[in-house]
């Protein structure tokens, strides 16, 4: 296919759009897909971002397994994945180019910076031959520029190394994309002035390359269309764009100020991808957050405990690995029923796995995976800015019931962002906590009847002196109890407390489609986007099938056994080996069946409206 | 969370007050039990709120402690205690923790976190009761059971050397170690008054006799017919002395960092001669804890106090400093960096 | 009811009995249940016992916390449990009364030494009256006697502390016990003048007062009959009295040696109950095994993944916290797929829990309970002597398949011993291993085309040098991947390996009735023996009901479903909250239900035909 | 199992057979390619059998490092590498074992397992590479940071006080304890030679530099500039000198546990008076092991080395003293203690 060529000045009208910016690791490709991120959020898209580091530190230059990209998907209307296969790639370098091709549809835009297509460059990338100087990218509308150079030209007038001015051709990169796409150039402007406030040599030399690279889209005849996409229609407010950590971690400092405590300790172990959720809370010491790096994750588990123990809301963050070490201690937690809250950002595994990458294999850890009967509650979170919600919802049954809470992300939703609208503070719930000070008729068990949530007695209050521990506990005086019939009681009390909490959450809802038909397609966690948008997919081409996504997978909401027999059959897409679908198939004994994933990615919207539809139509 | 500031203690409390309700369950003739006795006096006699003292521990015999006393319990998992009281520290600074671990619980699977608590050094006083043995499970050897210990689990006789408790807080970094024994009420009571005066971890190892499962292991210096040959209590400032003559004393070798022992007034040994305890000196805490009978003296007490700030202090530190940095709401919080408006 | 007197020659005939002996700890109850054991198994009875030490290490005297107890349960036909409720009940002072009456049946025979029941002991034990002086017994068959008193009388001849004669007295009650259910004595001697046999004054001192106590019976007129039980009729051969921990380290090291390993490495943390099967292995160093007591149980299953990837097979030990703690590991082992075998003695949960109590409340953990997608083989054992032959099992199926295995015992089968047909050690299967030592070809992740099993590749072995871990592995070299399409073949594969197990083990037995019919009461682990009986006793009643007993929990058998399909219901008795019945459910979508009892304590015989029955009828 | 004697080396090996064919992959400049390098001279400088050779890592930067050796290798999980090394001499104690940590895999969350490997002395090789920050993760600080390292988990700071890996490991009763910089080639080199002839476990702390995440943190004694002056390459029986011109020294304080450094030459002060290193001396050691620039210099090399038998030793002597003992096969230990035979 060759590219047809047209006149600047008309572009093509486009409801959605997927770039993916790739280069090397120095290329600056994050900070050039961010600053795309932001003047397509403010020209009123919709829109997800997803970045995608390297699994090594800083690999050599120029290889393949250093090369760093940000995608985002942005449109006219409801976006919700990061997007399937891109209509625009830019590829830096050869290694950028090797990595992402496979991804391009066909007639897609290919932007490369010839500069870099040395023969050193293409020998690391392990090219053979020029892609550029054969046949290979025939089927692609392929802008061969010589960024380096036209913006060593841009960049000339000003006092910079070499080793800056190349390092300021992702800003030319830049300003041909916003020029291809219509977007405004203003915020990155502020933004670079700001950045380098200090160096203005280097932000003036920064704003000249992107707007070197927006005027020689305006002028060059290229072998690309540009084009417009609409604003998307969005409720009114003011917004801002997340990542699943921040919006995760403003969830939590809104809960505890909710359950007005003005204390948070979070006690965390560094470990890939939940680290940056440590790292965030240890940038708010003004809000009474103390975080703590503990030796390891049974530690941090351990003085989120201790912290509760003590009257602070305890949480504690980790993946996969982590979490299984914790397991002992979330069972003490349990068994003293205290509230911290346990953020599992699932990662690919089993074991080390594949730490950089997306999963959701975490699930029976979470659900089963303690000895003994020890239940507790579960949350899963779907989308960057439904993190916000589920990190103070997870905050109020902590402490509303007196219970560790596990709270499962992924690495995927971390990272990923997307626009919020952001909510005011003031008008958010509260659910203020009570602490224990009376000590007539006082007893360390002691539970609201209501939600079976023992007292929180904290040391420091006089009069309630007690002693609590892992060994079983009598019912009524709270001493050590060896005694059987207490055993039961108290076994049985605690399934009760998380159970109850079924009838303290919304009912299931359906997220998109009818409460009843031929099948519904049921997820959880990070799955909810390319499940929604394959789903709205279907339903346009006449299926009937509708979504229901699951937030609370313990205890389910009341109505769930309910809702999924009102379909003929239940699909449950999973980013594992089929977990959620085997929970489902025990609680309700419906035939739910697997839709299995486990390549680290997520779910491709494409991919699930065939496999969803070669079993609507068998 | 409002921390209840207790009223000022009101009335003189004494030693019985910190007894719990609970009935104590050691083995008759245990240890535990003077251990017990100990702390309860030294609580009366630093005059300790109850409402306001915490005891944390793992799992084990001694782990039971807890129970035992009135105050604050929190009877956690095997080797986790000190994760437990760090966090109960970071929630509430001011509450008054002390730790109660074991030679297994603190040494063997918990011996990561003790490193790690010591070298934080957060403020609270930590007992090791050292009977080196496992007790609770029925007597298995320990990290600091001599070689050769024949347990259930060596039935031929253990074959790895066992660790020193001391040696090892110093070489955790801790700020504070100490040293006494079960059933030496005074001593042992004059010790942890002076572990809680300390701010900082102060790390008390306790040789305690289990009846059952090793009992005498200590006799060669805790019996009575040996001891004041075979103690040497050291005090800040004083010579190394010891013995029933107080003769005997420590000298280090001449330009050698080796000690020996030396009798006051034999070869024209004098006091001046004798090595004088400085208990800020970490390497004479060093030597002075790797000494054991027959050849030297076991020697007990304060061996290493040099203060340093505590973690909360570091922690809460900063917490202040930066109280007033950075958006002071969520509403601004969230609204830090680009945000747009969408008109409505 | 007032006891019949009768005269002691005529001997009344019984087909069951279960007697317990009940004192103080410092009493010597185990030794003489197990010489009662022992007279009991040479007099050809059928025999299960169960003995119920304190929790405390050493209580004070005469305390109901110190009380130390032996049960056994004999019979002329099939005995499967320690029994229920009592025939007779000796208590050797106040406190062994007050714990224990409550399970002795009406009518039942109760032996009491009247010399302890003083006030001091009356008090500690917690009575206000003395029990013997008022109507309080009137339901038993009571035997006041003074056994202290008569029992000096009977030593005093012997050169005996005042001490040493009064701990005598044991072996008083053992002799009266003895001529009351007709049992020979021969044993009991040779056994004391072996045991003593540096100090022969106490050894004839001891076999004075057993003799004493015998000839009490002989010749007063007690206020209770005495008893005859027949043989029960067993198979030809001999046999021997096994603990579960007994049978199942011997099981261990006939696996070790049927797989042609000479060295096996066991590695564990002492944890009640597990710690026996540490000390039992500890003292067969002539079988080369060795084994480490590590620092915790995460070193420990650490240490038993170095040794097998050594080329040792690796075994650890522990109970639900320190299984917990191993979660992280177990996922490396199955990673690199390196043939362990851990065992689990389950004990009361959550967190500390109830440790001297049994429970069976980890199949959770041990079927789900990891990050990821990590499946791994989980066995159960039915009774003490079953831990003989799951033990084998599980090292054929660790070496076989290149897996760790789960072996799920728990703190009753441990302790609970059983006559035992002891196996030619020379008739035993043999599954020798085989270890690669052919570089060509050579890969780290070569498998078994049929069984899917790695090599088992060791350092030592000149051309195979090679490196594994827990990163995901390319399926053909071995060497890290993040590729997305290997990392599903990857997680097919391991899931695939395990899943076809169900190929190579039995199918799926009906325990006891037809393979069909209006119930199936589906059990696992140490509830075989009671719902044995119980299904037993109901068809007796003429009731439509079958038992299954499960060994293999994962892979289940691959009849499993079809055969739990041709039964209306489908029952699932176990001591936790509903874990199997859950498993079930979501395998096989049948309407499985649960009968729950979580109190520490094993199944009674009687309450399970009435739970059943109820069910049945209803 | 058939524990495979490899056969005597054919021919002499080389440092690039040591070479594996994976592609190494940590940051440009990284100083573990340089350590890289000298274990490699190493292995070929003693001779070693490949496949005799075991690396064994936890996990982090440093713990890659199996992959690029061509012996076997176990690139285990966070901090148990010292665990799983145990397990494999227990069932292979004649194979060489080298063992990898940094000091967040070795001693945050593998501080246990480093504390016990080094109590019971297994023999091995164990290098620690302290870039005193968590690489891998992207650069947390460590328990060996500095106080007040920025960090993206301590944005103000760290608080804790580090630990010294060389004070630790006395204190966990290490008998071998050496210290090297990975740039210092010759250096590493003879110490890590000393380190694989030591029998018993070998720790070797080597200083590595992290160029993206701690780039220069020890450049007050790596530094070219300043090494001779800041640096004190210790030798068995040698006094302890150092300085470009080898005229700085130590000397005990005259009857005080403390060293000073004094100029040879000036105020009086002789090579007589400078203190000769013992290495093994523990107290030296520790006293050394504490010294820090700018006041002192940093000391390197083998700071003692005190042999003692390891643990595979003890434990296989003890298999081999009860080869003989109990019932020999399976079927007399199945009928040890009482049996009864029912007639067929
Ligand atoms: C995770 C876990 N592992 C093992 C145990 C079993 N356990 C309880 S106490 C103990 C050792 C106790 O030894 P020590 O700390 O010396 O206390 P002592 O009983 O001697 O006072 C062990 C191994 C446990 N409770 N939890
Ligand atoms: C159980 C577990 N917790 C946390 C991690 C994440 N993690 C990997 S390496 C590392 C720290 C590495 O630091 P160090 O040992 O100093 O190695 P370096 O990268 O500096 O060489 C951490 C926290 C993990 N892989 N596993
Ligand atoms: S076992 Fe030992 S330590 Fe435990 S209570 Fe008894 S005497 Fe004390
Ligand atoms: S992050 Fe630091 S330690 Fe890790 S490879 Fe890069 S330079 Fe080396
Ligand atoms: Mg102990
Ligand atoms: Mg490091």
């Amino acid at each position: 296919m060759s590219a047809p060529t047209q006149t600047p000045t008309a572009r093509v009208p486009r409801d959605f759009v997927v770039i993916r910016f790739a280069g090397d690791s120095g290329d600056g490709m994050q900070i050039t897909g961010s600053e795309f991120m932001a003047e397509t959020a403010l020209a009123g898209n919709d829109l997800s971002t997803f970045p995608d580091y390297p699994a090594e530190i800083r690999a050599p230059a120029g290889t393949t397994f250093g090369v760093s990209a940000f995608q985002i998907h942005f449109g006219a209307g409801e976006v919700m994945t990061a997007g399937d296969d891109l209509d625009a790639l830019i590829a830096m370098n050869p290694a950028a180019l090797k990595v992402n091709l496979k991804d391009l549809k066909p007639g897609g835009v290919l932007v490369c910076d010839l500069g870099a297509f040395t023969a050193r460059n293409l020998t690391k990338a392990g090219y053979v031959e020029n892609p550029l100087e054969n046949n290979a990218l025939s089927e692609y509308r392929v802008l061969k520029l010589d960024v380096t150079k036209l913006n060593a030209e841009a960049v000339k007038g000003f006092d910079l190394g070499t080793k800056e001015a190349v390092r300021s051709r992702n800003m030319w990169t830049l300003g041909l994309m916003l020029w291809m796409y219509g977007r405004d150039r203003h915020a990155t402007v502020e933004w670079l002035l700001k950045k380098f406030a200090k160096k203005p040599e280097i932000a003036k030399a920064n704003v000249a390359a992107m707007n070197a690279g927006h005027a020689f889209g305006e002028t060059a005849e290229l072998a690309a269309p540009s084009y417009s996409v609409a604003p998307a229609s969005v409720a009114p407010g003011t917004y801002r764009t997340v990542t699943g950590t921040e919006s995760l971690v403003w969830g939590l400092v809104a809960g505890a100020q909710a359950a007005a405590l003005p204390r948070v300790v979070m006690a965390s172990y560094p470990i890939t991808p939940s680290s940056p959720v440590l790292h965030t809370l240890a940038g708010l010491k003004q809000f009474g957050i103390v975080t703590f790096q503990a030796e390891d994750e049974i530690a941090a588990m351990c003085a989120a405990i201790g912290a509760a123990y003590g009257g602070a809301l305890g949480i504690t963050s980790s993946s996969g690995p982590g979490i299984a070490l914790k397991t002992e201690a979330i069972g003490l937690a349990v068994m003293t029923e205290l509230p911290v809250v346990i953020i599992n950002n699932q990662r690919g595994g089993p074991s080390t796995g594949l730490p950089t990458k997306t999963e959701q294999s975490d699930l029976y850890q979470a659900v089963y995976g303690r000895n003994g009967d020890t239940p507790l509650p579960v949350l899963s979170t779907a989308t960057p800015s439904d993190c916000f919600e589920v990190g103070m919802e997870a905050v109020r049954i902590a402490t509303k019931y007196m219970t560790p809470v596990l709270l499962l992300t992924d690495g995927y939703l971390a990272n990923a962002s997307e626009p919020w609208l952001i909510p005011d503070a003031t008008r958010l719930p509260k659910f203020p906590v009570t602490f224990r000070t009376e000590p007539e008729g006082f007893q360390p068990y002691l539970r609201d009847p209501k939600t079976l949530g023992r007292v929180w007695a904290v040391p420091g209050t006089p009069g309630l002196e007690h002693r609590i521990g892992g060994i079983e506990k009598d019912y009524d005086t709270g001493h050590i109890s060896y005694d059987d019939a207490n055993h039961q009681k108290m076994t049985d009390t605690r399934a009760a407390k998380i159970d109850g909490i079924a009838n303290d959450i919304p009912l299931q809802a359906v997220a998109l489609g009818d409460d009843h038909g031929k099948m519904a397609v049921v997820g959880w966690g990070s799955t909810y986007g390319p499940i929604h948008q394959a789903v709205r997919a279907l339903r346009a081409e006449g299926h009937n099938v509708s979504q229901i996504h699951i937030r609370y997978l313990k205890p389910f909401p009341r109505n769930l056994g309910d809702l999924l027999r009102r379909f003929d059959r239940v699909l449950v897409p999973e980013m594992n080996n089929g977990q959620l679908v085997s929970v489902l198939r025990a609680e309700y004994l419906v035939p739910a069946e697997k839709l299995s994933k486990v390549t680290g990615k997520p779910f491709k919207i494409a991919e699930l409206v065939t496999a969803i539809r070669s079993r609507l139509e068998k | 969370m409002t921390v209840i500031t207790p009223p000022p203690a009101e009335k003189k409390v004494t030693a019985a007050d910190f007894e719990s309700d609970q009935e104590v369950r050691w083995c008759p003739g245990c240890g535990d039990y003077a251990i017990l006795k100990a702390v309860q006096r030294t609580l009366a006699e630093v005059g300790a709120r109850k409402e306001n003292t915490v005891f944390v521990s793992g799992i084990g015999c001694s782990s039971r402690f807890p129970y035992y006393i009135s105050t604050y319990g929190f009877h956690t998992i095997h080797g986790r205690a000190p994760a437990v009281a760090t966090g109960l520290k970071l929630a509430q600074p001011d509450l008054d923790v002390w730790l109660v671990t074991g030679d297994g619980d603190g040494l063997s699977i918990g011996g990561n976190h003790l490193l790690h608590v010591l070298r934080r050094n957060v403020n609270m006083q930590l007992m090791l009761f050292n009977n080196e043995i496992y007790g609770l499970t029925k007597g298995q050897y320990s990290p600091t059971s001599r070689v050769g210990t024949r347990s259930p689990s060596t039935p031929l006789g253990s074959v790895d050397m066992p660790l020193s408790p001391t040696l090892f807080a110093l070489g955790a970094g801790a700020r504070f170690v100490a040293r006494s024994v079960d059933t030496q009420q005074p001593h042992l009571v004059t010790v942890l008054k002076r572990a809680h005066a300390h701010h900082g971890t102060s790390f008390v190892e306790i040789f305690q006799n289990c009846v059952v499962y090793n009992d005498g292991v200590f006799d060669e210096f805790t019996d009575r017919s040996v001891a004041p040959d075979r103690q040497l209590l050291v005090e800040h400032g004083k010579p190394l002395v010891f013995g029933k003559a107080k003769n005997q004393g420590l000298r280090l070798k001449p330009n050698e960092l080796e000690l020996e022992v030396v009798t006051i007034g034999e070869n024209g040994v004098s006091v001046a001669d004798i090595l004088v305890h400085d208990e800020r000196n970490r390497a004479l805490a060093s030597l002075l804890g790797s000494l054991h009978p027959p050849d030297f003296p076991q020697v007990l007490g304060v061996l290493y106090c040099n203060p340093a700030p505590s973690f909360e202090d570091a922690v809460f530190g900063q917490m202040k400093a930066a109280a007033n940095v950075g958006p002071k709401d969520l509403d601004s919080l969230m609204r830090t960096g680009r945000t747009w408006t969408v008109g409505g």
